[in-house]
């Protein structure tokens, strides 16, 4: 039933979406690569449902609503933050600091 | 067999997208890129007989979620910015990173569900999936039984009511916030 | 006297007023207008003084034990209870507080003229934490008093301090936080352990005296944290360095405050706790070497610092570091002469040394100076202040008929039939002693008045001497009939001695000494 | 003692009452200022209904807790018990003070948009379902939906960059930490099949967890550990703090931080007790490097909105070290050292909301100096907060670190111990300068601090918190009481050597 | 307080005059308290000054007259203890407040009392014009109480209170006239060193404690002998120790240096204190403790060498002195120095009997000069001149303005040269006498003997150049001062002439027998020094001997001051403004053998240094303070720093420090 290997390829997503949120400036193309971490983390609740039943998925259904929800604040924050420096560039957004 | 071959496919495609998608200089592409992530992974939920999660995830995911990122994209017209990946010294990081976390977590590729009962029940004796956790057999039932939508739809109005409900809470905070937020003026 | 107060059941009711009153008695202070202020602090103080007078009757010297004693439970789920008391050895700490406590705020009448509401306030509570401090036989009320102390003595220097208050004020506090909070780790993991091996987690003074030889091996790490916390009060050489900022820049009460009571709090936390609790430590064949070294070099230290000080706040504020290392010789000597020598030293050095802070905050509001340098010759224009600040300076040099000499001369003749060679060292503090205040001394009374600005100083005012009058004559009484105050403090000497003796080695005192008639 | 079935509908409606009450309330609130949202006075007026739905609510939770009210058996979804309402309380304490001072906050600030309220609300309700969580599931939605208002409300100050920052910063990182929890739950499922945390804590034997579990419960520390801003996930914290709108910042510095805790409580002491040995040394060494960076950094900030952040961070540190025994000792140390931190961290807010302009950040100890002489309540008050969260023997303070230093001991970890008081010592450094400044300095100019005036209301408010702290400071006895029971009343197996 | 308890340590004396003795103390403190008073309220009320300040003196030694009888007819074997009050009452170590009349304080007491009224009466013409007038009899009448305390205390502590009070007194007084720096300075210097020999007595009395158990006289000399070994090592640090205390009242080498300079008081302080009473407590307290010192043959040798020593030494430096003050001053140490050498040979009479006569003509000789100073002071006062009135260069053929005092000031050189009949003669044989009877136990006591002959020529040779450049020759006070020079009063003048009786006859108290007299004071003190002597052999030498020893001795003495006489008159002597700075020995003389220098150098600016240089700026600023207290918290807001560094505004940055620890977790949490 694969049980094994999906884990192990939602363990790479989710490496690969943190390596993203390392490797990207571009607030949105972070915030995407967040939610490739939830997909992975998905991923690890739908293959775990084969053997704890059903409960797996349903969870799966609050995970996307918590990304969709997420989502809509998110980019609602990253407009906003565009309206004060004409950039979604993280390297652009250090007021705040020390 | 078939199955596996299958899974493997989509998998490989997964990781590629998904290492395109952190990897490509234009946000749009990253975007598309994602979606195709999402659709093999969406694949592979219908080969795990979570046929109903399957189509949301191309709904809700590839659908409404990416489509707003998209539009966001466009709208901030950052489309066409250039390069937005960090220096050397993240990538490195990156890789240390990925390597370390990997490390941790490809361990788990060992499961199966002998062990998982195993590791649960610390008892030899138990070591039968189907006595340790029968939810799963009683899921896979059920779903034979009241198709894949009322499979998923009875627990989710019973045992998850709260937290259904909170979800609701938790969509009217997000609209709510969007709203104050994004509006231009109050 | 005695059936008097035990008609009006003095004995049951006076630590609590003693502790209460000040506290009480800032409320009209501060809602009162700033004028009236300094009065109604002189009244309280006064009250609260001839209150306190009455246990120099009311206590019994015959055992000593503590007495007063009285239990209110507080947290009882944490076995924390207010319990206080008194013995031969708190009853002249706590006497020397009230009595000091009138004469800071006459010496402060005119001293202070900003915020004087907030400033006479802080005076008494102050007054009650020091006093709390003494009478605590509950280490959780011993803390929190010792600690809250702090803060009184804080803002007295911050806010009334001279230039560069804020830096003292941070200073001391720190300084004696750091020590104060180890030490209150200290106390919980000895109620933990006594509570453990026991079964009863108290933290009554009492109940970890009797059981605290079941600690074993984390003595020595618990001797060291409460030995720290008090070592820094006293204070010893290496933390000395916030006394003489503190007393530099402190307003004159909270000098003398500092200097006579404050600094004893080291001592009497020395002879009350760290000691007694952990005897085997202390007086193991190390500890006692490395106290009786830093005693000695405070001693030594102190005395030739002060020698060379242009200030002359800061050389009695070495000064004090130079008599404190006699009571730390004292105490670990731990003869009956050389405990009782260090109380004596204690209560002495509280009465010269105040009255020294007195002279000099009184010089102060003459010329705005401290400066050695400044002055000269003012017994021409000065005489009654010269003579007082004369016969202070003896004192404290130790001349024999002035009460700094007994002190020392029993702590040394106490010493040193257990640490000779010491004790050797330590006399040669009398020589420095001398050498550093008559210098002083010769620099701002006597030579020649050539500094224009002192020609015109006025002698004592009427208040300025009925701020030293007190102190001159107990410094006169106690250094040529000490016998009241020693007799009331020798029963608790002796059983503070009873307690650590199977941990002394042994002196080579001579052995069935010669029997002397005694006179009355 | 009325036991609820949360089988049956009535049950669980009773169970859930507070959090429907607030929901429902926050509806209400929303509708009206759907229609009136252009004035002051309009949010003003939402201002003012939200405070009663708070206290409305505490009314309710308060009932329920006297009426003892509990689960029968293994309760599903929701806990009904003492440390959800203890913490409730706190919540609903943190919220309603945040609303008392926004109340002229955001007229003044000009951020006129009455939703603030309704998104304090909900974010009230997100935190109760984190300290009432009996699920990992619920746990998550309930901090999610905290996370979601909050993210929200530390941009609200639309016209500030700043709050625009802090609020991205928050989310990104947010986002990023609610991945690593929900994975953790996902691996937590997988090992054990369920996400109930009593029974999980009942269902895992002792000794070593699985892998799977391990890792799981490493992701779930550290995804509550950045909500409660500890070293080395405390690095979005200052900047946030610094940011957003103050009264949201006192908010995020109690109700969320409490919320994380409350979490994380739930999921150590009630779902891993068994794996003590694998959580404690992580617990005390993210503990001691939280204590020691918080107080160091905080130590050379100049603006005390950064300086109170920083110590917040430092007071997580505490927190952890209270949390560390994991039994239920520490359950109820961790309870009062919260409300401690609580009170005085409110009034601290308040009084610093009460002395700035556009969002405080500007507000450095030169600025307080010689307040003392013009606004002798408010220093007093702002120097016993100060020696307050220095836990200075006489106020809440002292007895919050008194007690954790109790516990931790009694555990005999003297090392923590040391750590804490060595790093108080260190945070002396920063909170004395604050009280020198108003009291021993002269102000730079005579009129420096006129119109630095408190609306009655918010001087209620410090009046309360300042009072709280004196009282309980000398009789702690309430509220030692009240935290031990209900600490006692959490679901837990039994533990080895658990504290006197 | 002042109840007494009869102890009847002896007999005959309870119920006697002797209970009293405390009333000789309190007199002159009363005195002192009264007359202390009026110098702050009524400064110019000189006679009621007067009158009080002699009037205790007067009554004070009627009072000693009186005990003096009592004891002699009693003449008691053990001292009459007079308990007044229980002072350090501490476990086994009782000390209190108590004086002992015996025989040793009895001559104490009259010669302090006595000696002390002239003094006193002395000084009421000679300060008459001072401002400070009921200052300085205040002082004086302290100190006459504090030398009493001393003489009469009955076990250590007490006299100790005596010991240093008197020391305080020098202070005071040599402080007189304090805003003269050098004057305060020498005031200081005196207490500051006579402190470091009490650090000795200090030492010796914890060892006394430590070993006998006791501190009191009676009990401690009763015991000593049964606890302290013959010549052991203990018994000789305790006298060391004392000794130590003595050379620093008694102005002993190596301590002497403070008494030169103490001439910086009034004339009469240097009598009564500086010659007369207090420097010789040293001796005093050696006869005193005779028990301990018989104990002990090396610090009895070890007194007798300094003793020689100084005598020697302080007497070639008085051979170069040009002040008339300073002259006295250095024989006042030289005679001190023949004391010791007295009771260092274990003679205490000869130690004590040289003290008597001493008192009395070395007070008569400062008191003559006095009044030389007192006429040349008014001359140059008159004149407005600022000559030095002390500088014996401006003197000179005195004798015919002030007959009396060149009269008297003879007799009492022919006495310290040790002319017969004068005092003087009698007592500096018998010290003589005895250091060479002692040579025959242990050869280095002729070296002190030897030393003491050759400082006797050299203090005859000093005296008559005194004398000569004073009285003799032309005058050279300048020709206008010349008319103002005359006698001064007679109340100045009286003391004088009794002074001058008693160093006339003072010799007569204890005649030896080999001279047919039946040496009284010897008997007298018998019974104080038997315990001593009782442990050591009295060497006795052949008539013959002493005869020889005797007639050398008188040699000496006259060809001393006739080579004086004749070798200062041969020169011709300019005064004092005019005169040419000395060279090659005789400036090292003038200059006192650079000792003060030396003692500069060697221990008073390095110890300055030390403190100030050393402790204070390096250890307690640099170090304690710097790098320790300022150091730590300096650290902490460095790395404080750091930390707010890292905390640098980016997200990445952020998300790093987040990995950091999510890795740690992950790592650690599985085993």
């Amino acid at each position: 039933m694969l049980l094994g290997p999906s884990l192990a390829l939602s363990a790479i997503l989710f490496s690969l979406g943190v390596a993203g949120v390392l490797l990207r400036r571009n607030a949105i193309v972070l915030f995407m690569c967040i939610e490739l971490m939830l997909n992975a983390v998905n991923l690890a609740f739908v293959a775990l449902a084969q053997v704890h039943g059903i409960s797996g998925q349903v969870i799966v259904f609050f995970v996307m609503t918590v990304a969709a929800a997420e989502a809509a604040v998110g980019l609602a924050i990253i407009l906003a933050i565009f309206r004060h420096t004409e950039s979604v560039d993280l390297n652009n957004i250090n007021l705040l600091k020390g | 067999m078939m199955t596996e071959a299958v899974f493997y496919f989509f998998a490989v495609v997964a990781v590629l997208a998904a290492l395109l998608c952190i990897t490509q200089r234009n946000p749009v592409s990253a975007a598309l890129w994602l979606v195709t992530t999402m659709f093999c992974l969406a694949a592979i939920y219908v080969l795990l007989n979570a046929h109903f999660v399957a189509a949301i995830q191309v709904l809700v995911y590839a659908g409404a979620i990416m489509v707003l990122f998209l539009f966001v994209i466009m709208l901030l017209n950052v489309g066409h910015a250039k390069s937005d990946l960090r220096g050397f010294s993240f990538w490195l990081l990156a890789v240390v990173v990925v390597g370390v976390l990997g490390g941790r977590l490809l361990p788990l590729i060992n499961y199966t569900p002998e062990r998982l009962t195993l590791e649960f029940s610390r008892t030899e004796a138990l070591a039968n999936p189907d006595i340790v956790f029968p939810e799963g057999r009683a899921g896979a039932e059920a779903t034979e039984n009241e198709g894949v939508v009322g499979a998923v739809a009875q627990p989710l109005f019973q045992t998850y009511l709260v937290p259904f409900e909170i979800t609701s809470v938790l969509l009217l905070a997000a609209i709510i916030g969007a709203v104050v937020l994004a509006k231009r003026r109050l | 006297m005695n059936q008097f107060l035990s008609s009006i059941h003095y004995e049951s009711w006076i630590l609590h007023a003693l502790l209460i009153l000040p506290l009480v008695g800032m409320l009209p202070i501060v809602l009162a207008p700033a004028r009236l202020a300094r009065h109604l602090a002189l009244w309280l103080t006064v009250l609260e003084f001839l209150l306190s007078l009455g246990l120099w009757w009311a206590y019994v010297p015959g055992a000593g034990t503590m007495q007063f004693t009285a239990t209110v439970d507080w947290l009882p789920q944490w076995g924390i209870a207010y319990r206080v008391g008194l013995d031969g050895i708190s009853l002249f700490m706590v006497l020397l507080s009230t009595g000091l406590m009138p004469l800071c705020v006459l010496g402060s009448w005119h001293y202070i003229t900003t915020k004087e509401r907030g400033y006479y306030a802080l005076l008494l509570a102050l007054l009650t934490g020091m006093l709390g401090v003494f009478l605590a036989l509950d280490l959780f009320v011993f803390y929190v008093f010792w600690e809250v102390m702090l803060i009184p003595m804080y803002f007295i220097i911050g806010i009334w301090g001279g230039q560069r208050r804020l830096y003292a004020a941070i200073k001391f506090f720190l300084y004696t936080f750091v020590g104060s909070l180890l030490m209150l780790v200290a106390i919980l993991v000895m109620v933990r352990q006594v509570g453990a091996a026991t079964g009863e987690y108290s933290f009554a003074y009492d109940h970890l005296l009797a059981n605290a030889s079941l600690l074993g091996k984390s003595a020595p790490w618990l001797f060291a944290a409460f030995a720290l916390a008090f070592a820094i009060k006293v204070p010893i050489f290496p933390f000395h360095t916030w006394l003489p900022d503190a007393h530099v820049e402190a307003p004159t009460a909270g000098s003398v405050l500092l200097a006579s009571i404050l600094l004893k709090m080291g001592t009497y936390g020395f002879l009350r706790f760290a000691v007694p609790f952990f005897p085997q430590v202390a007086l193991g064949p190390v500890v006692t070497v490395i106290m009786v070294t830093l005693a000695i070099i405070g001693v030594i230290y102190g005395a030739l610092v002060a020698m060379v000080q242009p200030d002359v706040k800061k050389l009695v504020a070495y000064s004090s570091v130079s008599h404190l290392g006699f009571v730390m010789l004292g105490i670990w000597a731990s003869t009956l002469q050389s405990v009782q020598g260090a109380l004596m030293v204690m209560i002495g050095h509280g009465l010269s040394t105040g009255a020294l802070f007195f002279l000099i905050g009184m010089l102060y509001e003459r010329r705005h100076t401290r400066l050695i340098a400044d002055f000269g010759g003012i017994a021409r224009v000065v005489p009654l202040f010269s003579a007082v600040f004369t016969l202070v300076a003896l004192a404290s040099i130790g001349l024999p008929g002035l009460n700094g000499f007994i002190g020392e001369f029993l702590v040394l003749v106490g010493s040193f039939g257990r640490h000779p060679w010491a004790t050797g060292l330590a006399t040669t503090g009398v020589i420095f002693a001398a050498a550093y205040l008559l210098w002083a001394l010769q620099r701002i009374i006597f030579n020649s008045l050539d500094n224009p600005e002192n020609k015109g100083l006025k002698d004592l005012s009427l208040r300025e001497a009925l701020v030293l009058l007190p102190l001159v004559l107990g410094i006169v009484w106690l250094g040529l009939y000490p016998r009241p105050v020693l007799q009331r403090m020798e029963p608790s000497a002796r059983s503070y001695l009873e307690i650590i003796e199977p941990h002394l080695q042994p002196t080579t005192q001579a052995q069935v000494p010669v029997r002397v008639e005694v006179a009355p | 003692m009325n036991q609820l079935d949360l089988g049956t509908i009535g049950g669980l409606t009773r169970a859930l009452a507070p959090e429907l009450l607030l929901s429902a309330w926050s509806l209400i609130v929303l509708l009206v200022v759907a229609w009136r949202h252009r004035t002051e006075a309009d949010s003003r007026l939402a201002g003012w209904l939200s405070l009663y739905g708070v206290v409305a609510t505490g009314a309710v939770v308060v009932w329920m807790w006297a009426s003892g009210a509990g689960t029968a058996g293994i309760s599903n979804m929701m806990e009904v018990d003492g440390f959800r309402f203890a913490t409730s309380i706190l919540f609903l304490v943190a919220a309603g003070f945040s609303i008392v001072l926004s109340l002229n906050y955001v007229t003044r600030e000009r951020m006129l948009a009455p939703e603030y309220y309704v998104l304090i609300l909900l974010g009230t309700v997100g935190m109760m379902f984190m300290g009432g969580g009996a699920d990992l599931i619920v746990l998550f939605l309930g901090l999610e939906v905290m996370s979601v208002s909050v993210y929200v409300l530390a941009g609200y100050d639309r016209r500030s960059a700043f709050s625009a920052e802090a609020a991205l910063k928050y989310f990104l990182i947010g986002a990023f930490a609610s991945g690593f929890l929900l994975y953790g739950i996902a691996l937590v499922y997988g090992s054990t099949g369920m996400t109930n945390l009593s029974l999980i804590g009942s269902k895992l034997a002792e000794g070593q967890l699985p892998l799977m579990a391990s890792l799981g419960l490493g992701l779930l520390v550290i995804g509550l550990a950045f909500k409660i801003a500890a070293v080395p996930f405390h690095m979005w914290a200052p900047d946030v703090y610094d940011g957003a709108p103050t009264p949201v910042t006192g908010f995020m510095a109690t109700g969320v931080k409490a919320a994380g805790f409350a979490g994380l409580t739930r999921v150590l002491v009630e779902a891993f007790p068994s794996a003590l040995s694998q959580w404690q040394p992580i617990v005390a060494i993210i503990a001691i490097v939280t204590m020691v960076v918080g107080n160091l950094v905080a130590l050379v900030q100049r603006p005390l909105k950064r300086m109170l952040a920083y110590s917040s961070v430092a007071h997580a540190g505490y927190l952890l070290a209270a949390l560390w025994p994991g039994t239920r000792l520490a359950v109820s140390t961790l309870l009062v050292y919260l409300a401690a931190y609580t009170l005085t961290t409110i009034a601290s807010f308040a009084i610093l909301a009460a002395l700035g302009r556009n969002g405080e950040r500007d507000i450095t100890l030169d600025d307080i100096a010689g307040l003392a002489s013009r606004r002798p309540w408010m220093a007093a008050a702002l120097a016993l907060c100060m020696l307050s969260l220095l836990g200075f023997p006489g106020t809440v303070g002292f007895i919050g670190k008194w007690y954790i230093l109790q516990s931790v001991i009694g555990q005999g970890q003297t090392i923590l111990a040391v750590v804490l008081v060595l790093t108080s010592v260190v945070s002396a450094g920063y909170y004395l300068p604050v009280i020198m400044s108003m009291y021993m300095r002269p102000a730079p100019e005579p009129e420096w601090h006129e119109g630095r005036g408190m609306v009655p209301l918010a001087s209620a408010v410090v009046a309360l918190c300042v009072i709280g702290v004196l009282v309980f400071g000398l009789w702690p006895t309430p509220i030692l009481n009240l935290a031990q029971s209900s600490a006692g009343s959490m679901t837990q197996v039994v533990l080895p050597g658990s504290g006197r | 307080m002042l109840e007494q308890l009869h102890e009847a340590t002896s007999g005959g004396l309870a119920g006697t005059a002797a209970d009293w003795i405390w009333l000789t103390v309190a007199l002159p403190f009363a005195g002192f308290l009264i007359n202390g008073t009026l110098s702050f309220l009524k400064p110019k009320a000189k006679t009621a000054v007067s009158v009080i300040g002699v009037g205790v003196m007067i009554l004070a030694f009627a009072l000693a007259v009186m005990i003096f009888f009592a004891v002699k007819a009693a003449h008691p074997a053990a001292p009459y203890v007079v308990q007044l009050w229980s002072w350090m009452p501490v476990g086994t170590l009782q000390i209190n407040f108590a004086f002992q009349v015996d025989q040793l304080s009895t001559v104490m007491l009259l010669i302090v009392t006595g000696v002390g009224g002239l003094i006193h009466l002395f000084s009421v013409g000679y300060m008459h014009e001072d401002a400070g007038y009921p200052r300085y009899f205040a002082y004086l009448n302290l100190f006459v109480s504090f030398m009493l305390v001393l003489v009469l205390g009955s076990s250590f502590p007490v006299m100790f209170v005596g010991w240093e009070g008197v020391g305080l007194c020098s202070y005071l007084l040599i402080g007189f006239w304090y805003d003269v720096k050098a004057n305060s300075d020498a005031g200081k210097k005196a207490f500051i060193m006579n402190r470091i020999g009490d650090f000795g007595f200090l030492l010796a009395m914890f060892l006394i404690w430590t070993h006998v158990g006791s501190l009191d006289f009676t009990a401690v000399f009763a015991e000593a002998p049964a606890r302290l070994a013959l010549g052991g090592g203990v018994v000789t640090a305790i006298t060391l120790f004392l000794l130590l205390g003595c050379t620093g009242k008694s102005a002993q080498i190596p301590l002497y240096t403070w008494l030169p300079d103490a001439m910086a008081g009034p004339t009469p302080v240097s009598a009564l204190i500086h010659a007369a009473t207090m420097v010789t407590a040293g001796v005093y307290l050696v006869a005193r403790t005779n028990v301990l010192f018989a104990l002990a043959p090396t610090s009895s040798l070890v007194t007798a060498g300094i003793g020689a020593a100084t005598a020697l030494f302080a007497a070639t430096i008085g051979l170069k002195q040009y002040d008339i003050k300073k002259v006295l001053a250095y024989s006042t140490v030289s005679q001190l120095g023949y004391m010791f050498l007295g009771v260092g040979a274990l003679n205490f009479t000869g130690g004590i009997f040289h003290l008597v006569t001493h008192a009395f003509f070395k007070a008569l000789l400062f008191l003559g000069a006095g009044s030389v100073i007192h006429a040349m002071h008014h001359a140059y006062h008159a004149t407005h001149s600022h000559e030095d009135a002390q500088d014996m260069r401006n003197m000179g053929g005195l004798r015919r303005y002030m007959p009396w005092t060149f009269a008297l000031m003879g007799i009492a050189t022919l006495a310290i040269a040790g002319i017969p009949p004068f005092a003087g003669f009698f007592s500096k044989d018998e010290i003589l006498g005895a250091a060479f009877a002692r040579g025959a136990e242990n050869p280095l006591y002729y070296a002190c003997y030897a030393m003491g002959v050759i400082a006797a020529f050299i203090t005859a040779f000093y005296m008559a150049r005194l004398m000569a450049m004073t009285f003799f020759g032309e005058n050279r006070t300048g020709e206008t001062e010349r008319q103002h020079l005359h006698e001064a009063p007679w109340i100045m003048t009286g003391p004088l002439v009794v002074l001058g009786g008693l160093s006339l006859l003072g010799g007569l108290i204890n005649v030896p027998e080999l001279l047919g007299g039946h040496a009284g004071l010897h008997h007298w003190l018998e019974p104080v020094l038997a315990p001593g002597l009782a442990l050591t052999t009295v060497p006795e030498v052949s008539h013959s001997t002493e005869y020889l020893l005797i007639g050398a001795a008188v040699l000496v003495g006259a060809i001393g001051l006739v080579v004086g006489y004749r070798y200062t008159l041969a020169r011709t002597i300019v005064p004092a403004s005019r005169a040419e700075p000395d060279h090659g020995f005789g400036r090292v003389l003038f200059h006192k053998y650079y000792v003060d220098e030396l003692y500069d150098r060697l221990v008073v600016r390095p110890l300055v240094w030390l403190s100030d240089a050393v402790l204070w700026r390096k250890v307690d600023q640099e170090m304690v303070d710097g790098m320790g207290v300022n150091g730590t918290a300096g650290a902490a807001k460095v790395l404080g720093r750091i930390g707010s560094f890292l905390q640098n505004g980016y997200v990445g940055a952020y998300v790093v420090a987040f990995l950091v620890g999510a890795l740690w977790i992950l790592i650690t949490v599985v085993p």
